[in-house]
């Protein structure tokens, strides 16, 4: 007898799909768009039924990207439509500039969707910084007109500016909207204004900076960490953060749990699971 | 056979707890090497979840990044990894797993080397740390240096690692070994000849491998690794069967078990122990209460007031091999 | 890379047909032995439905009963099996298999003995048969006297009985190997030697055994049994990779296929053909249309006119093992 | 990627459920009564699913019944209700000999339900010969008031006259009902009024003589067939009769599929697969 139910083991295989259209985003980004399997015929007419299926996606979930013979790694879905769907990639490493160079035709494994995305509720805020912009893209496209407050270093980084007209901008530089951090801009509308949730992705110590001052003004918050990613699906515990797995737990959290995490926009590992600096973690990167 | 046994509102609360290698258990479920086991704060939630005791993930002398990935994987018999042991290294792991008694189940330290003296060194290093014993996997299936893959799955290598890590600590020496080899018995007799306190029985299966199509390229980065999880199961429970006939040691018993009732044929193939990995990917850290619970009912179901009464049971049976 | 055969509706009808040792058949999907082969008429439809080759169940010299029931289950991951070889022996299957050409496809006859000299006996009495290949199942896992139990799964027994059946035909010899032994290489090298024309990779897994909790039983007649159908697959395509590496003879890859998808993964590690059992379990025998549909799909969507020309793709990647 | 439908594999092991009942049904037919694990409290405490399942059992249908350290053979359910069920087992050999020998309490363990059962029509009439009753009675419980005939060797020897009050009884000796075969009555009975259907389950040169008889006067009939079975679900080869799998296709043929099976009613294979005359099979058994 086996009262495993079966239901509960699922199947996680890669699935390559090939690039359809490569787009510029920024000075830094790209994006990378491919058919959704579940809506290619030629996928059903081979019989197929991919684990990867993006039909029950929900904003702030991330996919693993699979290089063959390189190197797989996390990412956000960035656009999604009926029949298609894209990544947008910012060059940081090899794997990233491996991403950049790709042309239609070439192929990219995927598997996924993964983890737990944002809870949506009405009358939010989104803050994005640098490439955390892509994990929002999804979420305003299902939110209901949020406020959006974009934050990047200069204004040839800042990403999405036709789809999305009007958000709120800020740049270090003052190169595009107002000079000075997200941050700022975020504390201006906080004050003015209390929202019923900010919606948070950028690099950790901005979020921690989100984080600190939505809990001074009892604002509920949710964040979208990032931790390096071997399994995706909450087994190897490579990706934690203290006692939560990033890729299973999370990678959205919420306002009390990220206040539970003393390792929160202070730590993280490498590959090889040694502890660092949020700093040394991201190499001074994700887009900052 | 009495009827009464027939109704789980049966008049006694089962003891599931067990003893090995002079461990005290509250239940016979251990998180298994490389699954959860990066940081404490996992392992005490592991604990927290219910475990009856936890393993680190495997340390090495010095920090090892593993192969890349993709490293792990789930097909729709199992699980396939080839993480490549990657860990911080032994001074590292060392600062993560001070103070392990924040923890509350026993801590099983998890230790390779590719040659004996290496696993001397590790235990030494940790041997102030609060670890309840010492496992040594020689038998990871897809790691260059380690494992089958160093030439550890021998009996006499094992026999060799094994007298050396003893002569290092006073506490007990687990050797867990591998489901592929025909020999299982003689691995173990050379394990209990080095001076082990217990076997664990399994390590991953295989290797295996899977093929992108579409690509035509393996999956996972180093191109093949080892199963787990259902795929193991009833591999796991003949060697673990196998082991009990051939030492006299108590068995950690560990592949496929997702449920109570998994635990419970292993415990009767002979596991004192029931070592759970794969299973997290199915039904969370939570698993190891909801096995414990499945354990009790069927406690009560078979009238079996001691867990341990059960141990080996299926080895009473006539004309079986 | 071109955009073109992103699209299904391309303008080839790819050529599935390989050619084995000399016998060609018309889609590279093989009937594994076991599996349905007990009367022409099963041959037949399974042929009907599509599969490119067929093999009967393996055949000894006497009459054999097999191991008691229950000698087949399914459980989560795949089946579990120890049939023990039950078959009418050689004298009755001279009766069922007579006048093979009704049989759409050619069939490989599966022969077993517990020493070299049997083999040789079985193949004789067969030969005025339409038989297109025997099949020297030397691997299965729970039969005494026979495969690994009966010790012919060492490199010394399989060259001297593949030498054996050798002598004894001008028709193809396959020798089909165990999953179980982790020097797979070894042994195909020395079916070649013996002069096999075919290597069959693989056999049954394990054994492995599973337990009735309630009766403290192993559930299978005989105690333990062989692992097959999805637990199977990585560990097969593993050793079909193995095996393409080792030796330069064709190979019938065989474990756990039950899609296009999974039969291509098996050429492209290096099969030829590729042998289907337990997926009739899930699929029924219309399964061998359905994988042959998928196959002809996949081609058309990686642009490979012949199927021929993927055997063995996955080896063209560096950098692997 | 796994294409493979997970849903499309099914496990089967054995449950072991114990004895709650034994009743006689006849000098050599004993029926034992279990508790159905879906609607068995403790079976759902202890977390178990077991894969045996007779809700979606269709008539016509078998188990597999497994004596651990004995033997496993297939059995008819012959009673079934929300809660319980049942197998009624004619004594024959030494595995019927040990389940005549259970008492309340002892374990069974039972895998299935397999095969393919009845297809149920309006206005049948049901023809059992010997146990071959066994197989025929969830089939009554289902079907609208139909004309039963029942035929044995002698009275005591006949099924569930109480269950089933007004059979039309046939004896061999006369003991009870008509002096003759039960075949008799249904040529009696068909040349006075074709019936829609004729379901029938017995011994087989019976249930030959049926399908000829039906066939000639142009009525539709199913018949249940028995050979020696190994997985019970149609990958061995066991029990085929020609081209069909009598545990997977069957048992339960039509007059259509019977005709064209050279087999039926003459041969049937033992446990090695050798072909032996359907009398050699049955040793004289089943029921006659
Ligand atoms: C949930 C999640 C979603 C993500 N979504 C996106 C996205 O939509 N777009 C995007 O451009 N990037 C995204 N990332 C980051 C992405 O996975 C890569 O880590 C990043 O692009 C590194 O690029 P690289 O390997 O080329 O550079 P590398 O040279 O390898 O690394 C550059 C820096 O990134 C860090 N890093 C390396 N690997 C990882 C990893 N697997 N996870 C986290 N950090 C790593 C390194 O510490 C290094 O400092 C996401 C990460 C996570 C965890
Ligand atoms: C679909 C199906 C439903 C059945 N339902 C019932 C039922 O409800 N009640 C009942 O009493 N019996 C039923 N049988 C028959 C039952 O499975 C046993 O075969 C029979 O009871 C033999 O009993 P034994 O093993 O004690 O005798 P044995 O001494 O083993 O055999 C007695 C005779 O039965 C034949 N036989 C042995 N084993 C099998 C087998 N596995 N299948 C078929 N014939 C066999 C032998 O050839 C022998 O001549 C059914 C069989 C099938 C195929
Ligand atoms: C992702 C992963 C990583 C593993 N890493 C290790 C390891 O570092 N050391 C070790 O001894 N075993 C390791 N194993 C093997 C497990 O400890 C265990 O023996 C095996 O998974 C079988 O149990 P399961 O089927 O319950 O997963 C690993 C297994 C998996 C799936
Ligand atoms: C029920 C059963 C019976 C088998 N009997 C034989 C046999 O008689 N001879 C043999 O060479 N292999 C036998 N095998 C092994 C199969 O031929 C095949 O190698 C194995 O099942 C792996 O393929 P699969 O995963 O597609 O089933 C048997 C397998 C099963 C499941
Ligand atoms: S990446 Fe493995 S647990 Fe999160
Ligand atoms: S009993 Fe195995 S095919 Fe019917």
């Amino acid at each position: 007898m086996s009262d495993m139910r079966q239901s509960s083991w699922k199947s996680g295989l890669p699935f390559s799909i090939r690039v359809i259209e490569v787009r510029d985003e920024s000075r830094s980004a790209r994006t990378l768009m491919f058919r959704r399997p579940e809506s290619d015929p030629d996928v059903a007419a081979s019989g197929d039924a991919p684990d990867f299926n993006l039909s029950g996606f929900v904003p702030g979930q991330f996919v693993m990207v699979w290089i063959p013979r390189l190197d797989e790694k996390p990412f956000t879905i960035s656009y999604l439509d009926d029949r298609t769907f894209g990544i947008t990639v910012l060059k940081r490493g090899p794997f990233t500039k491996a991403l950049h160079a790709m042309n239609p035709g070439d192929w990219v494994g995927f598997r996924g969707p993964y983890g737990r995305g944002f809870s949506l509720s009405a009358g939010g805020v989104v803050v994005g910084g640098g490439v955390g912009m892509a994990t929002m893209a999804t979420l305003i496209d299902r939110l209901d007109k949020p406020k959006i407050l974009q934050g990047a270093r200069t204004a040839d980084e800042l990403l999405f500016l036709d789809r999305f007209p009007g958000m709120d901008i800020s740049t270090d530089d003052g190169s595009k909207g107002r000079r000075g951090f997200v941050t700022d801009a975020l504390a201006e509308l906080i004050s003015a204004d209390r929202p019923a949730m900010v919606y948070a992705c950028g690099p950790e110590p901005m979020m921690a900076r989100v984080l600190q001052m939505c809990r001074d003004r009892c604002v509920p918050c949710q964040a979208s960490l990032e931790r390096f990613m071997k399994c995706g699906f909450g087994v190897c515990g490579q990706c934690c953060c203290d006692g939560r797995r990033v890729c299973r737990d999370g990678p959205v959290f919420n306002s009390d749990e990220l206040a539970g995490l003393a390792s929160f926009g202070r730590f993280a590992r490498l590959k090889s699971g040694s502890k660092v600096g949020i700093g040394a973690y991201h190499g001074g990167g994700k887009g900052e | 056979m009495n009827m009464k046994t027939d109704r789980i509102a049966a008049g006694f609360e089962p003891d599931l707890s067990v003893s090995l290698a002079g461990i005290r258990l509250a239940n016979p479920t251990v998180l298994a090497s490389g699954i959860l086991g990066t940081t404490k704060a996992l392992l005490k939630r592991v604990a927290e979840c219910g475990a009856g005791a936890v393993t680190i993930k495997s340390i090495s002398l010095a920090p090892r990044d593993g192969h890349a990935n993709p490293t792990i994987l789930a097909f729709d018999a199992g699980l396939i990894n080839a993480v490549g042991y990657s860990n911080p290294g032994v001074e590292e792991a060392c600062r993560e797993f001070s103070g392990l008694s924040d923890v509350a189940a026993p801590v099983f330290a998890s230790v390779i080397g590719t040659h004996a003296g290496e696993f001397v060194e590790v235990i030494g290093r940790m041997e102030p740390l609060g670890f309840a014993a010492y496992e040594l996997p020689l038998s990871c299936p897809h790691t260059p240096g380690y494992g089958t893959m160093g030439g550890q799955g021998t009996p006499q290598a094992t026999l060799e690692i094994t007298k050396a890590a003893r002569s290092a600590t006073k506490k007990p020496v687990f050797v867990k070994i591998s489901p592929n080899m025909p020999a299982i018995g003689e691995i173990a007799a050379a394990a209990r000849e080095g001076g082990a306190d217990a076997i664990t029985a399994v390590n991953s299966l295989g290797p295996g491998m899977l093929i992108d199509v579409e690509t035509r390229t393996p999956v996972l980065g180093f191109g093949m690794g080892g199963v787990t999880g259902p795929a193991l199961r009833p591999i796991a429970l003949r060697c673990v069967y196998d082991v009990f006939k051939a030492v006299d040691l108590p068995i950690i018993g560990v592949g496929g078990v997702s449920t109570g009732r998994h635990a419970m044929e292993m415990v009767m193939a002979g596991a004192t122990a029931v070592g759970v990995g794969s299973a997290v990917h199915a039904f969370g850290p939570e698993v190891f209460g909801r096995i414990v619970g499945q354990m009790r009912a069927l406690c009560l179901k078979l009238g079996a007031e001691r867990l341990s009464d059960l141990i080996g049971a299926a080895h009473k049976q006539q004309g079986l091999p």
